[in-house]
């Protein structure tokens, strides 16, 4: 019954700690990248000489560069999460919106190749929350199977443009491919984005409500909340979400394929979980979970550049997830 | 004259990947062409050696004539591929091979692929330097055997020296990510073969400003197409048709009319087009085909086996259909 | 020799964060002894039971039973040594029906059976899903589990505080006999009734310290209040509830014929701006339809709802919120999102509708909540998350949402659940004012005492039906009791 | 009757359905007979098990991410080993491992107090690393016994060997535990937590059990793979997903606490045989998995449906 004045020091860290979740990840982070740079010393140095004296291979863009539309997509897990759902649609929403933007611009411009590409989104979107929001299945099934469906979809649009080219819009491959100061031209969605998410969860009628109804559902709706529009909303909002992160995709990687955002999936979960968001709904950051893809990205590079077996890779991989998502509970007292 | 009806079966084990589509419609095409194809029953998806053996039943069942294949392994099959042949259901796989006593193979010569690629870079490289090896999926048949081959070529080669190994995933954004890392570890390396990601590798150059070195890729739209335009890219493409798929149809029609080859196996060696010469200059002028999508190979027919044309696999519809 | 205490705990010590729940609890209980366990909301009470029963690990402290050291590493483990608890909320599994309860916790099935029914529950099936029982009803057969373990000490932790007066008499019934035969009782309550009526001594906590032990006698409850507040309270003063109200005119709320499945049957009555009108029912009279029809949450399957004379149907609560209904449940559980901060909560209605879907009114909200929080007194130490809120201070957080929304038609579900006596005092003037400022309030309870203090009528369901209409300032306990039996007599007030 | 109805009816609902599917089958394919129910038997074998281990994972209130990757461990496994000993003991060796990598993936939640869905998914990578480890290339043998036991009918013409052993595995594996104080504290711990630990469950070891049980199922289904394919491959197949997509079809609800095992192990064969029609019918693979994914969701949004209204009265 008393305050934390008269508390010891490691007491208060850890209090600290819990009510800024952010820091250790934060740590956790750079340490991985002084790792990378003790591994290959040099990688981290800003600027290097390359052909014809331009900047050249500028790895912290890079990182930054792949970060951006796993943090995107992470985001749809987040605010899915906040309500205890989760959206396992989002790479093949990703996958869609840049196959049809890419096949679509050839034939009909860029601009409205973007718009249906978008749109991609929210239809999958609303079909989405139509059932989470309506029907009440679980969105585990739900988004996973209209993923499955959208996939049918995208293979049978394939079919019927195989020979109308394609076309990646300038502005896309600015953002994508562009760089500014050495930093990725993604930033200029990214930033504005990210600041729109963490916007909408804090300051926002309809963030509350998302906490709200991942923590009580009962309790939401007892206070006036009609769950479906909120699912309705919310579902086609990751929608979107996920078709932006496919158009900024496409602009990166500049080749159309089948599946090309699909591999994006688990690691968006992966970094809205290591973010510290609650797969059950009622907590969330998402400040934490763009420390996550990026996390997950400098993981990426050192197990590529490490000479080992595959397999050793892989499980290697697992375990430092699994080593940094334990520390991270362990210090914060969170789950 | 007289067209028999048959029936035909298709099964294929992973769904989504340009190569695989170009096979399937190409399958497609070449059992409209042929006049004795009523029906074609395609089973195609992305699923392991098991699931593939649930499809071959499910054909079985459904009264097939001939099944043709793409093996998701060679030793896996063979309980399926033996009740079909016990049931005079005639097997032909293609693009890798099947140990299954009395099936044909029709296939792309992977450990070739992939020698004749590491081979031309490796000349390139007047036979020393550094090299980043660039695979497809781990514990996959055809990774392996593309293995074998580069491991060959190796052998031949001891001046040169593998940097980085890495499996792609055949995933464009891996394979374009891993490259971005190389590149920024600052460790040299003189060129890099890959396992069929390969535009995007270019890209990754030029995108981050850094000298290009000579890649070999495989003849992919998107690829071929660098070839002759990015300033300054050494490189060469080796073919791996998925057209192989329609040659598959056409083989197994001969066989159900009687008209079997002497061997059970045919080799499709690859070919390989480089952008050194003024000769591969043309041939890859010749075979570029910007509208195809990029994930296409360009080598959209083989020649002496398959009848259909460009617009019908483009059309990528099969008898029974349209 | 004297005999040892049955158990003894001293110096108990338990934080939660920055939160010091306990600091240095002691309490001793022997053989036959029901020793009350009292404090205000948050004082710790259910955290001490919690680490008596080893729920919860304490941080300091020792823990004798029979004189020996005990360590209670975890609830199966005190079990064995003869400490059974009753928790708070219920710790029955929900998917499992009776019978795979009791086999979960080793409980023998006879006895078992014998406890239920001598606490007054009939009908009770084994293979009834717990899921599908009311609250009460889980309450008994918690208690009955329990009991039927055979335990030497018992811990009840408000135990009575869901429960309708008619099986709280079973309860301290069956209790009392128990200690009569040598169990030892620890026995958590706010009710100073029930612990003037069934123990034998107290032990008073106060901000997690024990402050004092008690023999309970007569005028006890004066010097309680004084050692658990830490000041005096004036106590006793029965301030009733206000004269009539102004029945006149178009009523705020006019119910025809109300009947919703499965128990109730067939109610009409009028509730007027600024009147407290008391439903009083004894357990599954239909009572909680009643509440569930009239906030939306199931539509009733017969009957009329009109609202300032307007009829309505509500598919939704939103639509009875939209007409000004709004409903406070009695299980906290139901209206608390547990990882949510306190003003979330509070603030919640706020946000509800989609045209307030944007951004916040933050400057807004944080005067609106803490109005509330005044007005309610809550105790804030643990607000970053309402789970770590006291039962009662989680409790007033449920009302206090719509004292910050603003009522027109407010309907409280046993909103005194759990509540301290400080509190309890606090809310009756909150509804009378509310009412005064011209709100309507439809007020059940399940403590009868508390009709007198905040209703001006009472409607009195039993059995699905309205069978009395009791002008409540001047009901006593008899008379409101008789009635909620059916047994209406001509000494009802008229 | 009806209460029965009531506590079974999801199930009892799914089998009436794999019943008309079959009939539907029938009529499509006048043949399709007893070898092509032998078939869709084996077929659904790795499915089965994958399926049961989710299963009780699920029932416990968790989820595991990793089981595809650990049939791929004990499938690689199998393969090697009975290369080079004899069937028995490396069947054995097998079903440990399974258990043991199971066991595992339980005993880090429980330790790390991680959520079980982030374990599982690091543990995804690992086991699948293990794969690769233990196999770089697809490979080994099997016995040839084991391809034998999964083939074919048993006792009598007309029941697949493959059935037997599904519901001779699990049977023998569940049914006892389901009875057992392990069964109750798995379905409590599932359904309510801190309901259990305060019931005197021991609410740790009961998730640590469930885990090693479902790497039990695992190694059961790694072992099918293998006697399947007579090979070891030590890439995961499309098992994840698809064990999901069935426990939840099946009837068990994420979150736990409720269903069974039964519900799940029909909604197996619903996918399986949904899957052979549209190969008979010669649908365009494409639009086959438009169609897979719309059955999918259509009838578990059926069935959601029919229970919230049955709930409603
Ligand atoms: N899990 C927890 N985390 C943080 N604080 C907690 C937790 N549990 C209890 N507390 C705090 O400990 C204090 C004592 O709580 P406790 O529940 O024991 O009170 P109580 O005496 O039972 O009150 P009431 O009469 O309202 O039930 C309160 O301030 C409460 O907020
Ligand atoms: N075993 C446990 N594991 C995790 N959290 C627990 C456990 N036991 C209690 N808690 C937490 O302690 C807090 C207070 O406990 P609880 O709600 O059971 O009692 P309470 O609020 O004091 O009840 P009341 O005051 O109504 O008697 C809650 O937040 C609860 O989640
Ligand atoms: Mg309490
Ligand atoms: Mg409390």
């Amino acid at each position: 019954m008393s305050t934390q004045s008269t508390d010891p020091p490691h007491v208060r860290l850890g209090l600290f700690l819990r009510d800024n979740p952010m820091i250790p990840l934060l740590i956790f982070l750079f340490l991985l990248i002084a790792a990378l740079e003790v591994m290959r010393p040099g990688i981290v140095i800003p600027i290097r000489a390359g052909r014809d004296g331009l900047i050249s291979t500028f790895w912290v863009g890079n990182l930054v560069k792949f970060a951006i539309p796993l943090a995107m997509l992470a985001a749809c897990q987040v605010l899915t999460m906040l309500t205890a759902g989760i959206d396992l649609s989002v790479g093949v929403v990703a996958t869609v919106a840049a196959f049809v933007c890419a096949t679509l611009s050839s034939i009909w411009g860029a601009t409205p190749a973007v718009l249906i590409a978008l749109s991609t989104g929210v239809v999958v979107g609303l079909v989405n929350g139509f059932g989470v929001g309506i029907v009440r299945v679980h969105p585990l099934i739900m988004t996973l199977g209209t993923g499955l469906v959208a996939t049918g979809c995208l293979q049978v649009y394939q079919r019927m443009v195989i020979n109308a080219g394609t076309e990646i819009p300038g502005g896309l491959e600015w953002l994508g491919i562009g760089r500014t100061f050495g930093m990725p031209n993604g930033l200029f969605l990214f930033i504005p984005f990210a600041i729109f998410i963490l916007w909408l969860m804090r300051y926002t009628g309809f963030g509350r409500i998302l906490f709200a109804l991942g923590s009580n559902e009962r309790a939401a709706s007892l206070s006036g909340v009609r769950a479906w529009h909120v699912y309705l909303a919310l579902y086609v909002l990751s929608g979107v979400i996920a078709a932006l992160a496919g158009l900024l995709y496409l602009g990166m990687i500049r080749q159309t394929s089948l599946s090309l955002a699909n591999p994006l999936l688990l690691p968006s979960v992966a970094a809205a979980v290591i973010g510290g968001t609650s797969i059950f709904g009622g907590r969330g950051s998402y400040a934490g979970a763009i420390i996550g893809a990026l996390i997950l990205r400098v993981l990426d590079t050192m197990l590529t550049l490490m000479q080992m077996p595959e397999g050793a890779r892989t499980a290697l991989f697992g375990l430092i997830i699994l080593a940094v998502t334990a520390l991270y509970v362990r210090i914060t007292g969170t789950r | 004259g007289s067209h028999k009806a048959y029936t035909i079966g298709v099964s294929n084990t992973v769904q989504g990947n340009g190569w695989r589509e170009q096979m399937i419609c190409a399958m497609r095409a070449q059992a409209l062409v042929e006049g004795d194809v009523s029906n074609l029953i395609v089973a195609h998806r992305n699923t392991d050696s098991a699931g593939q053996l649930e499809d071959i039943n499910n054909l079985i069942e459904a009264g097939v004539d001939a099944i043709v294949l793409n093996p998701s392994n060679p030793d896996a099959l063979n309980s399926a591929l033996e009740s079909a042949m016990a049931q005079d259901i005639v097997v032909v796989a293609v693009d890798a091979g099947v140990t299954a006593e009395g099936a044909y193979v029709l296939s792309n010569n992977q450990e070739e692929y992939a020698y004749l690629g590491a081979k031309w870079l490796f000349e390139q490289l007047g036979g020393s330097g550094d090299v980043v090896y660039m695979r497809g999926i781990a514990g996959v048949s055809a990774d392996t055997d593309r293995d074998n081959g580069f491991k060959r070529a190796l052998e031949e080669y001891p001046g040169i020296n593998v940097v980085h190994e890495v499996f792609t995933g055949w995933q464009q954004d891996q394979g374009k990510q891993q490259m971005f890392d190389f590149l920024a570890t600052g460790i040299p390396f003189d060129g890099v073969w890959t396992s069929g990601i390969d535009n995007v590798i270019v890209d990754a150059f030029v995108e981050s400003g850094a000298p290009l070195v000579p890649i070999v890729g495989a003849d992919n739209a998107g690829f071929v197409q660098y070839l002759s335009e990015v300033e300054g890219l050494e490189g060469a493409a080796v073919t791996n048709p998925g057209s192989v798929g329609g040659a598959g149809i056409a083989l197994a029609v001969d066989i159900l009319n009687g008209e079997a080859p002497d061997s059970q196996t045919v080799l499709v060696d690859p070919v390989l087009w480089e952008n050194t010469t003024e000769e591969g200059q043309a041939t890859i002028a010749a075979a570029q085909n910007p509208n195809l999508d990029p994930e296409w190979p360009v080598s959209v027919t083989v020649p002496g086996w398959t009848d259909y044309t460009m617009e019908q696999i483009i059309a990528c519809e099969g008898p029974g259909e349209g | 020799m004297t005999e040892l205490p049955l158990l003894d705990a001293s110096g108990i010590a338990k934080s939660f964060g920055a939160v010091r729940a306990l600091t240095d609890a002691r309490l001793t209980v022997d053989r036959g002894e029901i020793v009350a366990l009292m404090g205000a909301n948050g004082a710790g009470k259910s955290t001490f039971v919690k680490i008596l029963t080893g729920a919860l690990k304490p941080d300091a402290g020792q823990v004798r039973i029979r004189g020996a050291e005990a360590r209670v590493g975890s609830p199966a483990q005190a079990r064995r040594s003869g400490l059974v608890p009753v928790y708070q909320e219920p710790s029955l599994i929900p998917d499992l029906d009776v019978a795979d309860n009791l086999r979960l916790a080793d409980t023998p099935v006879d006895p078992f059976r014998a406890w239920v029914s001598e606490l007054g529950i009939a009908g009770l099936s084994l293979s009834d899903m717990i899921g599908d029982l009311p609250l009460a009803t889980l309450r008994i057969l918690d208690l009955a589990r329990a009991l039927a373990a055979e335990p030497d000490v018992l811990l009840l932790d408000e135990m009575t505080a869901a429960l309708p007066t008619d099986l709280v008499e079973h309860v301290l019934k069956v209790v009392r006999a128990k200690a009569n035969d040598g169990l030892g009782v620890i026995y958590v309550s706010h009710r100073f009734t029930e612990i003037s009526e069934l123990c034998d001594r107290a032990t008073v906590l106060r901000d997690g310290r024990s402050v004092g032990d008690l023999k309970i006698e007569p005028g006890v409850e004066e010097r309680a209040v004084e050692l658990m507040l830490g000041q005096k309270l004036a106590l006793g003063l029965r301030d009733t509830a206000g004269g009539a109200a102004h029945r006149t005119g178009t009523p705020r709320l006019r119910v025809r014929a109300l009947a919703a499945a499965p128990k109730l049957t067939d109610v009409s009555f009028d509730l007027y701006p600024g009147e407290v009108l008391g439903v009083v029912a004894l357990e599954g009279q239909g009572q909680d339809e009643l509440f569930e029809a009239l906030s939306g949450f199931e539509p009733p399957s017969d009957g009329t709802i009109e609202v300032d004379g307007t009829p309505m149907t509500f598919a939704h609560p939103a639509d009875a919120i939209a007409a000004g209904l709004t409903f406070v449940p009695g299980n906290r559980a139901e209206a608390l999102l547990s990882q949510r901060s306190v003003r979330e909560n509070i603030a919640l209605p706020f946000s509800a509708r989609i045209a307030s879907w944007g951004p916040l009114k933050l400057r807004h909200e944080r005067e609106r909540v803490g109005y509330a929080i005044d007005k309610l007194q809550i105790d804030t130490r643990a607000q970053g998350e309402v789970q770590r809120l006291s039962g009662g201070n989680q409790q007033k957080v449920t009302i206090g949402r719509w004292i910050a929304k603003g009522v027109e038609t407010l309907l409280l579900f046993d909103p005194t659940r759990g509540i301290d006596v400080r509190t309890k005092r606090q809310i009756y003037p909150l509804v009378r004012e509310l009412a005064e400022n011209g709100a309507a309030v439809l007020f059940y309870t399940s403590e009868l005492e508390e009709v007198p203090l905040a209703c001006d009528r009472a409607v009195v369901i039993f059995n699905g039906r309205i069978v009395d209409i009791i002008d409540a300032a001047a009901a006593d306990e008899a008379t409101l009791m008789r009635a909620a039996h059916g047994l209406t007599g001509e000494d009802s007030a008229a | 009757m009806s209460a029965f109805v009531r506590k079974h009816g999801w199930t009892l609902g799914l089998a009436l359905l794999l019943l008309a599917l079959t009939v539907v089958t029938r009529l499509i394919q006048p043949t399709f007979g007893v070898n092509g129910f032998e078939s869709l038997a084996r077929a659904a074998l790795p499915f089965a098990f994958a399926t049961a281990g989710m299963a009780v994972v699920v029932i416990v209130g968790g989820i595991d991410l990793s089981v595809a990757s650990m049939m791929a461990v004990t499938g690689v496994l199998a393969a090697v080993l009975m290369e080079r000993m004899a069937g028995v003991p490396a069947l054995v060796i097998v079903l440990a491992a399974g258990l043991v990598m199971g066991l595992i993936n339980g005993a880090l939640i429980v330790l790390t107090r991680v959520p079980d869905i982030v374990v599982t998914l690091a543990m995804l990578f690992v086991w699948e690393g293990t794969a690769l480890l233990i196999l770089e290339t697809p490979g080994g043998a099997t016995a040839d016994w084991l391809e034998a036991s999964i083939r074919g009918f048993f006792p009598v013409e007309g029941i697949p060997k493959a059935l037997l052993i599904i519901g001779g595995a699990i049977g023998v594996v569940w049914l006892p535990i389901r009875r057992s104080k392990l069964g109750l504290s798995i379905y409590a711990t599932g359904s309510d937590e801190r309901a259990a630990f305060r019931s005197g469950v021991a609410v740790g070891r009961t998730k640590i059990a469930a885990y090693g049980l479902c790497g039990l199922f695992c190694a059961m289904g790694g072992l099918s793979l293998a006697a399947l394919t007579g090979i070891g491959e030590p890439v995961p197949g499309p098992y994840l997903l698809a064990s999901v997509a069935a426990v939840v079809l099946g009837g068990v609800v994420l979150g736990g606490g409720k269903g069974g095992l039964l519900g799940p192990l029909i909604a197996v064969f619903i996918l399986r045989i949904i899957r052979t029609i549209l190969t008979l019918m010669a649908i365009d693979p494409n639009v086959t998995t438009i169609v897979e994914g719309t059955i999918m969701v259509a009838v578990v949004m059926l069935g959601t449906w029919a229970t919230t209204r049955g709930a409603r009265r």
